[in-house]
């Protein structure tokens, strides 16, 4: 049961591992900022496989905070890819 | 119009304020769950910021918000201040001293000044950050080539 | 009027975080969704008062078991189209037209599309979707248009309008 | 009872995680890519979440797994939206099997 969960948990930070692959081979910038942006989801899976295996609901703040600062950095990157100023 | 894509300024409408509301609980929840001040003004100033990015600056008025934010950044260090030296009219002699009743371990209102502190340090990290974003992208239009 | 519904939002949203009713609870989850209405109600949605028909709400759920059957196909097909090992891919941008006009109705309309079968919606000018597919099934304007949003159109039009 | 529930839903979750993550890799261009990888990785966390929610049952831990499932969703479409606007004005072409292009008459 236990180690069930520690074995998903592995898997979990094993995926995150191939999207750090992404972000520093990618040929172009775009392609590193789709690693990033998948690093981020994938982040927030392992703080609530860690909620479970812990039992404190607190973690789940930090998956709900890493979303949001996550969000706002994509929108930033994406708005700098259209060669736009930023107070446009 | 200037901004981002109609989705991008709707979904704004809808999501500004709900991260708002999580930064204030993570500030005001500080001293029961990991956070604090710091977060949870790091989040507070994110809703502004994700704004002016979905609208552009004309919709703000990013000049007078500028100004606007200065002053509450000053209002709250001064705050932090004079709860720091409240201790003085209480007839004891240290910085921090908690004069307030300290409550039960667990609920929202307890550990004495501390939620106090972290209410105005959370201000105090908001405006400086958020002005920290408005200097760069204000002043580099400004600066020399 | 956006204020007001702005701020029950707000104290529902603090409420369901947070999930205790104390007294200090409440009054800091108000004071919080005053500041929030004040700094953001001027820009909320403006036609508020259709949240209160009920017919909305049984088309909102019939709408979510809808959206959640598209959005287990999409997985399933984005899965057959990586695990192949010839990788049968033939990718492109289509111009879909809408029927919707209000700009909510747009913003839910392009958020489905994005969760749909290989489907991901790059812009939108007035009222025409630009839509990036990942296996282009016909040349047929008339066609792709009843693939891609004949799903979900009816459904969001009386949700919304 | 629950907790295989919730296993079952972490499992599923997990799986849906790695289908994205090999999409990333194999699938040849950047429209592709962004194309696996967004809605395999949003659906699988969603359906961690959906185990947490079992797990814990109605408390709150629960909910807040239920008020972040509509965030994930609302912010991870919207963030690949801009992303893949941004990367074609970058100047970033289709891949070599494409077969159509409406969108460059729009832009100009």
């Amino acid at each position: 049961m236990s180690n069930y969960l520690n074995i998903l948990l592995y898997v979990q930070i094993g995926l995150s591992v191939i999207c750090l692959y992404r972000i520093i081979i990618g040929p172009t910038i775009p392609d590193r900022m789709v690693g990033v942006d998948i690093f981020g989801i994938l982040v927030v899976g392992i703080c609530a496989i860690i909620a479970i295996q812990t039992e404190r609901s607190y973690i789940l703040d930090i998956g709900i905070a890493w979303i949001i600062l996550s969000f706002i950095g994509t929108l930033t990157l994406a708005k700098y890819l259209t060669c736009k100023k930023l107070n446009e | 119009m200037k901004g981002m894509t109609i989705i991008v300024k709707k979904t704004t409408q809808l999501i500004a304020g709900m991260i708002f509301m999580y930064g204030i609980y993570i500030i005001v929840h500080g001293h029961l769950t990991p956070g604090g001040g710091f977060a949870g003004g790091v989040i507070v100033a994110g809703s502004f910021i994700l704004v002016t990015l979905a609208y552009g600056g004309d919709f703000l008025k990013l000049v007078k918000e500028e100004s606007g934010t200065t002053i509450i950044e000053s209002l709250a260090t001064i705050m932090v201040i004079l709860i720091a030296t409240a201790g003085f009219l209480f007839g004891t002699r240290v910085f921090f001293n908690n004069f307030l009743p300290k409550g039960v371990v667990g609920q929202l209102v307890s550990a004495g000044v501390l939620p106090l502190y972290n209410i105005f340090v959370g201000t105090e990290v908001a405006a400086s950050i958020f002005i920290i974003f408005l200097s760069l992208i204000i002043f580099k239009e400004e600066s020399p080539k | 009027m956006k204020y007001i519904t702005l701020f029950i939002l707000s104290l529902i949203f603090w409420l369901l975080l947070t999930f205790k009713l104390t007294v200090p609870n409440i009054i800091v989850g108000t004071v919080a969704s005053v500041i929030c209405s004040l700094f953001f109600g001027r820009f909320f949605v403006t036609n508020v008062y259709k949240l209160l028909q009920p017919q909305r709400y049984f088309w909102f759920i019939v709408y979510l078991f809808v959206f959640i059957w598209e959005c287990l196909k999409a997985n399933l097909d984005v899965a057959y189209r990586v695990l192949h090992p010839a990788m049968p891919i033939r990718p492109g941008i289509v111009k879909v037209k809408t029927i919707l006009k209000s700009d909510l109705a747009k913003m839910l309309l392009a958020n489905s599309i994005t969760m749909t079968p290989g489907t991901i919606s790059v812009d939108i000018i007035d009222d025409n979707l630009y839509i990036h597919w990942i296996y282009i099934r016909s040349e047929d304007p008339e066609v792709y248009t009843g693939i891609i949003t004949g799903a979900f159109e009816k459904y969001i039009k009386r949700i919304i309008e | 009872m629950n907790n295989m529930i919730s296993l079952i839903f972490i499992t599923i979750g997990i799986l849906f995680n790695l289908l994205g993550c090999i999409g990333i890799i194999r699938l040849p261009d950047t429209y592709n890519r962004l194309q696996a990888a967004t809605k395999c990785v949003t659906l699988g966390c969603c359906s961690i979440f959906l185990g947490v929610l079992f797990h814990f049952g109605f408390s709150d831990a629960g909910v807040k797994a239920l008020v972040a499932i509509p965030i994930l969703f609302f912010t991870s479409t919207v963030g690949a939206h801009a992303l893949i606007r941004g990367t074609y004005h970058f100047g970033i072409k289709l891949g070599e099997k494409s077969v159509k292009d409406d969108y460059k008459d729009a832009v100009q």
